[in-house]
């Protein structure tokens, strides 16, 4: 098969074309051009959006090192009282909060906004307003939370936050629900930032950059994103549960009404494990395009290397128990998740090895991102391999929830993560930076924090050994632990000091810049690197190799003279090329919004809303709330424009494609179904929920109600399906006319409908005397129902926003894009309420 | 002193009994399999960056991942992984039943110990130390009255968690008699950092005068000791056993204090049994004369720390649920720390 | 009879009258004026002022005593021993000589009936060890 | 090493085989949860582990002339099933 979409790739061979016009050049800046002054707020470029993401990333990075510091300081010696006992403990749990949800998974994230339209030649990510909005919400909610700590409010239950610790009897004070707020933020903007990743992995790379050649850092974005969408619902529902449970009373976790505080562990550590991976992987993906920069040279082991991601992407999801060894399951049980840790490695052990043979099969340059790349080598190493002895069950007995552990996770994630990320920084510094780094100043820096790092976790191997507990704010005089605690404080501040001088090198070389660069320093060979300006790439090149910029010395040149796609702008708006998802070839041009308040707007509100239920201050909330929906829903107004005059554009070497384009093909039906696996994975865990309470606390069901009541609510979400499918069809009857009412009329009564099932669903339990308050299975139950409401709400706002747009003649025929979207939503509510009711009332009901 | 049980040599690898020891072992070659692959990747890069050229063209190619990266740690982890399954079924062969029992309850933030019957039923109270004779297995029923602990004397075994709503069972032995540490290796909150206990292995004569010292009447039927059933080491206990005597005549200082205990709020949350001291929130103080240790494991325990104990706990172990006593007078205070150190 | 427990300045705890300490620092600087170093009114055994140290830790002195040199735990219930060496008198009472401080510490009642500061599980070596320390304390 | 990723029949090899995998996983577990300690998951696991042994091998036979690539991931996936089904088998 040479073609994926009919496109024919001798297509490729026109180029690069002529030289193009040097005015089209003045078009793409003046269309692309960033808001000045305060209007740069609402700039939604990946330039500008990417830069403060990585910023406020590595801002949250220092200060959960300023808190280690701190912590280190008060363990210096036996019985100090630098941190009382009540600040320490929040100052471990804000650590281990911000250095994971604040720091870790945004900064890779960032990272990937601000490389991966550049390496995939893309003018920007497809949906530039959700990377501002995912970027807003989570600068201004991480804030917020962060500042918790300076009222003596921050959470202290630690960064798992067990319950019944967490629970409303044992932490009755606000800072649980500041956990739960902080990482409602993340939650949010890691989700956004997934659907941008893999409908930018996916659909936005340059002509012909098949699957096979894709750089290995968008390898690894395709598979964090796929986990993230996978892993985060899971923290979702917990965090839900938790913050209900704490408001509202509802036993989830509470044992003495039929809850179970180990559902907790299952639904956060489901998440938690792959969370590491979602943190290492792209770093490694990174790693894999240095190593070929730093040994000039092809990776060795692509295709392994590719193997490797995705086995580690699923392999990840069987080993989130090996964090409850110690709990009461069952020995079996701890066996598979002992030969899952164990599987794991595997892949872990090809990376590490296609780096070493690529080092060794180039010439290797002494340069700063080769010390950290390096290091990270050996300090990764070091980690994965206490991370095999920990996965063996009787050997995890002794050491977990020691020191020996916490050596372990830094080694994995310095090792694996934070020197990554700085060999990052400098190799692509150059790229926003006007000035490069100081390669000199560099080494210092990495033999800084190698030598701190290995100095501070080295000696807490045996720490652990010799039984010091993890997450203890002291530990008492003359059992031993002194030296090496001693010698871990001193390795801290030597690590501390590395990244003092980074702060040095930054200060005194980085002049962000989106005009001028200071080039390709280190001789990379993929895309990022050719000449570019706000909008990207003057043309969109054609993809023949791995290395486009290392096999074509005259690519850069070709690029800039507009020889290749798109080297204008054909709408006269801001677009990109839309490619399909195999073999990158051009399917259509998509049309771009341009700067916009709104998505800051939302992100403030959403902040705001947060905020207000923390606080108790539900009506402000609520008022919030409202504002932050309408913000959400007045910046997508704009972005489902009626198409231009043209529905044909060449976009060079007289290749005709489609403007926008609906269904199937289009990236916002991508963009849905990623987000409808989010949901039906929230879904999905709430029903792993029911099924696990029953399992263990089956003494508290109760019959269901009656069958002919079930079968009305089940009847009712089947009409409301056929509803959202006859408006569509009414919409595409009417091809060419006036949409008329009938097409939002019908969503809307299927939204209605599935709010009266709702509203059935529940007096039903309701008269049959099940209160969410008063046992395992009303919490569950009432949960269910509470899902199903969200997406109830959501439905309806659709069909309002429809019929508003049918009211403004927006609603074109006989396809529209907003319509698909609502209409598919809907949809996809009626047959989740289905589930979700039959599931409590059909299934083990008694 | 409990300040002996840790340090050198580390705990985890000074096996006291048969479930420790495998897993030390297990430890050491771990260890040396860590030490071993890490100089391998060392040696591997060394060669990558500054090696001789020919080293560097036999490793520069895809047949060092296939070797290094996927044969080689195939090998490995699959024989760790058949080993460790092996010694996981091992370590938790099913309970008979017929193992003596012990119930530990994780409480914020000390251990309530209990020793029961073959009944289930509680013969004996005591708080943050465990007595248990040698070579005889042990299966301690754990729980937690409040939130998720974790229990874990690193001589004998490896951790359990103590859940509260379920029970979980750990088995433990001691080889040889001694006094082994142990820590909740769970976050609990507040002074976590603070919650220990000691694990004391006696020779089985020896523990058995123990028992009977605290009018633990063993029955005549059963032998505890005997060379295979061990089944009740503690017997049963008929319900209507007259009240303990608390073994030292009560005169002087320590009658004041006795009644100072009773008047002043400790009896509210402390029980001393044979008398009308019969709270069950803070830790069993029966035998409390007798224990090496006060504040769950921290403190040496004489008159002198019983005192600063009772005036002054929050300075000693801040955050916990028993108030400082400091309003009440020095004397008041000795009286009371007399009559509780005779309660042997 | 009955004292009141007080967290006061280390001086008022011991019972010292704030003239007589006052008049006695006049007195030491004067001396250590004219004598060499001042140190060598006691001349502590360093080794046994370090074993006195372990003694101190291992039987717990610290769950009344706020002691210089260990960290924890800080008591509250009896007085403070920081600036031990200069105080005049032990509890009040007693000349502060070494072998009268070994026996306090070993059985305070019966070197000062009255005393609240109760007999320590010690030998007489390891008493006189703990003094050794407590005058090595140095707060000038 | 042979098997370029954007022909179907070898990224369809690597998301089967580890899809195998991670249903074999899930169903041996599955089976713990719900007989806990009970020999009736051994035989759940047994099941599954046969299942996905087979499915494998179909993945194997399906395609005439198998890229390395998709060799290597059939061949890590089987590890990783046969990983699986030793606990059931070794932990007594």
């Amino acid at each position: 098969m040479n073609s994926e979409t009919g496109f024919d790739p001798a297509l490729y061979d026109r180029f690069p074309t002529e030289k193009q016009p040097d005015e089209d050049v003045e078009e793409l800046n003046r269309i692309w051009a960033a808001p000045k002054g305060w209007g740069l707020l609402t700039a939604v470029n990946n330039n500008y959006i990417g830069f403060w993401y990585v910023a406020t990333s590595f801002l949250f990075f220092l200060l959960a090192g300023i808190l280690a510091l701190g912590m280190r300081v008060q363990l210096a010696a036996p019985m100090q009282e630098f941190l009382p006992q009540d600040t320490y403990n929040q100052f471990f749990t804000m650590h281990g909060t911000v250095m994971m949800f604040l720091f870790a998974v945004p900064a890779v994230e960032a990272i990937g906004v601000m490389l991966l339209p550049q390496m995939l030649a893309a003018r920007d990510l497809p949906f530039p307003r959700l990377s501002a909005y995912a970027f807003w919400a989570y600068f201004v909610g991480g804030l917020a939370f962060f500042c918790s700590l300076f009222v003596g409010l921050a959470p202290d239950g630690g960064w798992f936050m067990y319950p019944p610790l967490t629970s409303e009897t044992y932490s009755p004070g606000l800072n649980a629900d500041f956990w739960l707020l902080g990482i409602g933020f993340i939650e949010i903007s890691a989700i956004a930032g997934a659907v941008e990743i893999i409908v930018g992995v996916l659909r936005t790379r340059a002509p012909n950059m098949t699957l096979d050649r894709m750089p290995m850092f968008a390898w690894a974005m395709l598979v964090f994103a796929v986990m993230i969408v996978l892993a985060f619902p899971a923290v979702i529902l917990c965090t839900m549960l938790l913050e209900i449970e704490r408001a509202f009373n509802w036993p989830f976790f509470d044992p003495t009404r039929g809850g179970d505080p180990m559902l907790w562990q299952h639904l956060f550590w489901f998440f938690g494990h792959p969370e590491v991976y979602i943190i290492f992987l792209p770093a490694a993906g990174l790693m894999s395009v240095m190593v070929t920069s730093i040994a000039r040279t092809e990776l060795i082991g692509y295709r392994l290397n590719v193997l490797a991601l995705v086995a580690t992407g699923f392999i990840s999801f069987g080993v989130w128990a090996h964090h409850m060894f110690a709990t009461d399951m069952p020995a079996v049980s701890t066996g598979y998740f002992s030969a899952a840790s164990m599987a794991v490695s595997l892949p872990a052990g090809i990376q590490v090895f296609c780096w070493i043979a690529t080092l060794a099969s180039g010439k290797v340059q002494s340069t700063t991102p080769a010390h950290f790349v390096i290091g990270s080598i050996v300090t990764f190493t070091m980690g994965g391999l206490t991370g095999v002895m920990v996965g063996l069950v009787p050997f995890d007995l002794q050491v977990h929830d020691t020191y020996f552990i916490v050596a372990h996770l830094h080694y994995v994630l310095i090792g694996g993560m934070v020197f990554p990320m700085f060999a990052a920084f400098y190799t692509w510094a150059p790229m926003t930076s006007s000035k490069a780094l100081s390669d000199k100043l560099g080494k210092w820096i990495f033999w800084l924090m190698f030598t701190g790092m290995h100095v501070t976790f080295l000696p807490m191997h045996l720490t652990g050994f010799m039984g010091m507990p993890r997450r203890v704010y002291t530990y008492l005089p003359g059992r031993g632990f002194d030296v090496l605690n001693l010698t871990s404080t001193i390795g801290s501040f030597i690590l501390g000091a590395g990244i003092l001088l980074f702060l040095f090198d930054l200060a005194r070389n980085f002049r962000f810049s989106t005009e001028e660069s200071a080039g390709n320093v280190y001789r990379g060979g993929t895309l990022e690197w050719l000449p570019s300006g706000l909008y990207s790439t003057r043309s969109i090149p054609v993809v023949h190799s791995r290395q486009p910029l290392w096999d074509n010395p005259n690519i850069c040149d070709e690029v800039e003279e507009g020889r290749y796609f798109l080297p204008n702008a054909p709408t006269g708006t801001r677009e990109t090329l839309i490619t399909s998802p195999i073999r990158a070839e051009p399917q259509y041009v998509q049309l771009m919004p341009g700067p916009s308040p709104w998505p800051l707007a939302a992100a403030v509100f959403t902040a705001g809303f947060f905020l207000s239920l923390t606080v108790q201050a539900y009506m402000f909330g609520i008022f919030c709330g409202v504002i932050a929906v309408f913000s959400v829903l007045r910046w997508l107004w704009e972005t489902d424009r009626p198409l231009p005059d043209k529905k044909e554009v060449d976009i060079g070497g007289g290749i005709m494609v489609p403007v926008a384009i609906t269904g199937p093909k289009g990236h916002g039906w991508w963009a849905l179904n990623v987000l409808m696996v989010v949901l039906g994975m929230i879904a999905f865990m709430a029903v792993f929920a029911y099924l696990y309470l029953y399992g263990i606390n089956p003494e508290v069901w109760i019959d269901p109600p009656s069958l002919g009541e079930t079968a009305l609510i089940v009847g009712a979400n089947g009409v409301a399906l056929a509803c959202t499918w006859i408006g569509r069809w009414i919409l595409k009857r009417r091809a060419g006319g006036y949409a008329h009412d009938a097409p939002w009329v019908f969503q809307a009564i299927a939204a209605v409908i599935l709010a009266g099932s709702l509203y059935l669903d529940m007096t039903g339990w309701q008269d049959i005397g099940l209160r969410p308050t008063e046992s395992g299975m009303g919490a569950i139950v009432f949960m269910l129902m509470v899902l199903q409401g969200q997406v109830v709400i959501i439905s309806l706002i659709m069909a309002a926003y429809l019929g508003f747009r049918e009211a403004r003649g927006l609603l074109t025929t006989p396809t529209n894009v907003t319509m698909d979207i609502v209409a598919r939503f809907i949809a996809y509510s009626a047959i989740q309420g289905t589930a979700l009711t039959l599931l409590p009332r059909l299934f083990l009901g008694g | 002193m409990i300040d002996a049980l840790w340090g050198w040599p580390p705990p985890v690898l000074d096996p006291a009994g048969p479930y420790s020891e495998r897993v030390t072992i297990l430890a050491w070659v771990l260890l040396a399999m860590a030490l071993v692959v890490t100089l391998i990747v060392v040696i591997a890069l060394w060669i990558a960056v500054k090696g001789p050229d020919s080293l560097k063209r036999k490793l520069g190619g895809e047949k060092t991942v296939w070797i290094g990266g996927i044969a080689f740690p195939g090998v490995v982890l699959s024989v760790l992984l058949v080993w460790g399954l092996m010694m996981t079924g091992s370590l938790s062969e099913p309970i008979t039943g017929k193992e003596m029992r012990i119930r530990v309850v994780g409480e914020m933030w000390w251990f309530r110990v209990q020793y029961l019957d073959n009944q289930g039923r509680v013969v004996m109270d005591g708080a943050n130390e465990i007595h248990i004779p040698t070579n005889v297995p042990v299966v301690l029923e754990l729980t937690s009255a409040d939130v998720i602990h974790s229990f874990w004397v690193p001589h004998l075994s490896g951790k359990k968690d103590m859940i509260p709503g379920r029970v979980t069972l750990l088995r433990i032995e001691a080889d040889r008699p001694g006094v082994f540490g142990g820590v909740c290796a769970e976050y609990c909150g507040g002074p976590h950092a603070l919650m220990g206990f000691v694990t004391v292995a006696h020779e089985p004569e020896e523990w058995k005068q123990w028992a009977v010292q605290r009018n633990i009447a063993l029955g005549e039927a059963i032998e505890p000791f005997g060379s295979v059933d061990v089944a009740g080491a503690l017997p049963v206990v008929d319900d209507d056993v007259p009240p303990r005597i608390p073994p030292t005549p009560i005169v002087g200082e320590a009658a004041r204090g006795r009644a100072l205990f009773m008047s002043v709020g400790c009896a509210a949350c402390h029980r001393v049994a044979g008398t009308e001291a019969n709270g069950l929130a803070g830790p069993d103080l029966t035998h409390v004369g007798s224990r090496r240790t006060l504040g769950a494991g921290i403190l040496p325990n004489h008159l002198g720390t019983m005192m600063g104990w009772i005036g002054d706990s929050q300075a000693i172990k801040p955050g916990i649920r028993m108030p400082s006593y400091d309003r009440l007078p020095a004397e008041d205070i000795a009286a009371m720390a007399m009559w509780l150190e005779q309660q042997k | 009879m009955k004292s009141r427990i007080t967290r006061q300045v280390p001086g008022r705890g011991l019972g010292l009258p704030g003239l007589a300490r006052a008049g006695a620092l006049t007195a030491l600087a004067l001396v250590s004026a004219c004598k060499e170093p001042p140190t060598t009114r006691r001349m502590p055994d360093s080794a046994a002022a370090s074993r006195g140290l372990a003694l101190i830790d291992k039987v717990g002195c610290g769950a009344c005593h706020e002691i210089p040199g260990l960290d924890w735990p800080k008591g509250r219930l009896g007085p403070s021993l920081a600036g031990f060496d200069d105080v005049g008198l032990i509890a009040g009472h007693l000349p502060n000589r070494p072998g009268t401080l070994a026996a306090f510490i070993r059985n305070a009642p019966a070197v000062k009936p009255g005393s609240t500061m109760p007999p320590m599980p010690l030998t007489e070596e390891q008493a006189a060890d703990i003094a050794a320390y407590l005058y090595g304390i140095d707060n000038d | 090493m042979d098997g370029p990723i954007d022909q179907p029949q070898n990224w369809r090899t690597l998301v089967y085989a580890f899809g195998i995998w991670l249903i074999h996983f899930g169903a041996a577990y599955s089976g713990e949860l719900i007989f806990p300690n009970q020999s009736a998951a051994r035989w759940v696991a047994a099941g599954a582990t046969l299942i996905a042994l087979a499915a494998l091998f179909w993945l194997w036979k399906r395609g005439e002339d198998h890229s390395t690539l998709g060799l290597l991931a059939i061949g890590i996936a089987t590890t990783g099933v046969i990983y699986d089904a030793l606990p059931p088998l070794l932990v007594w």
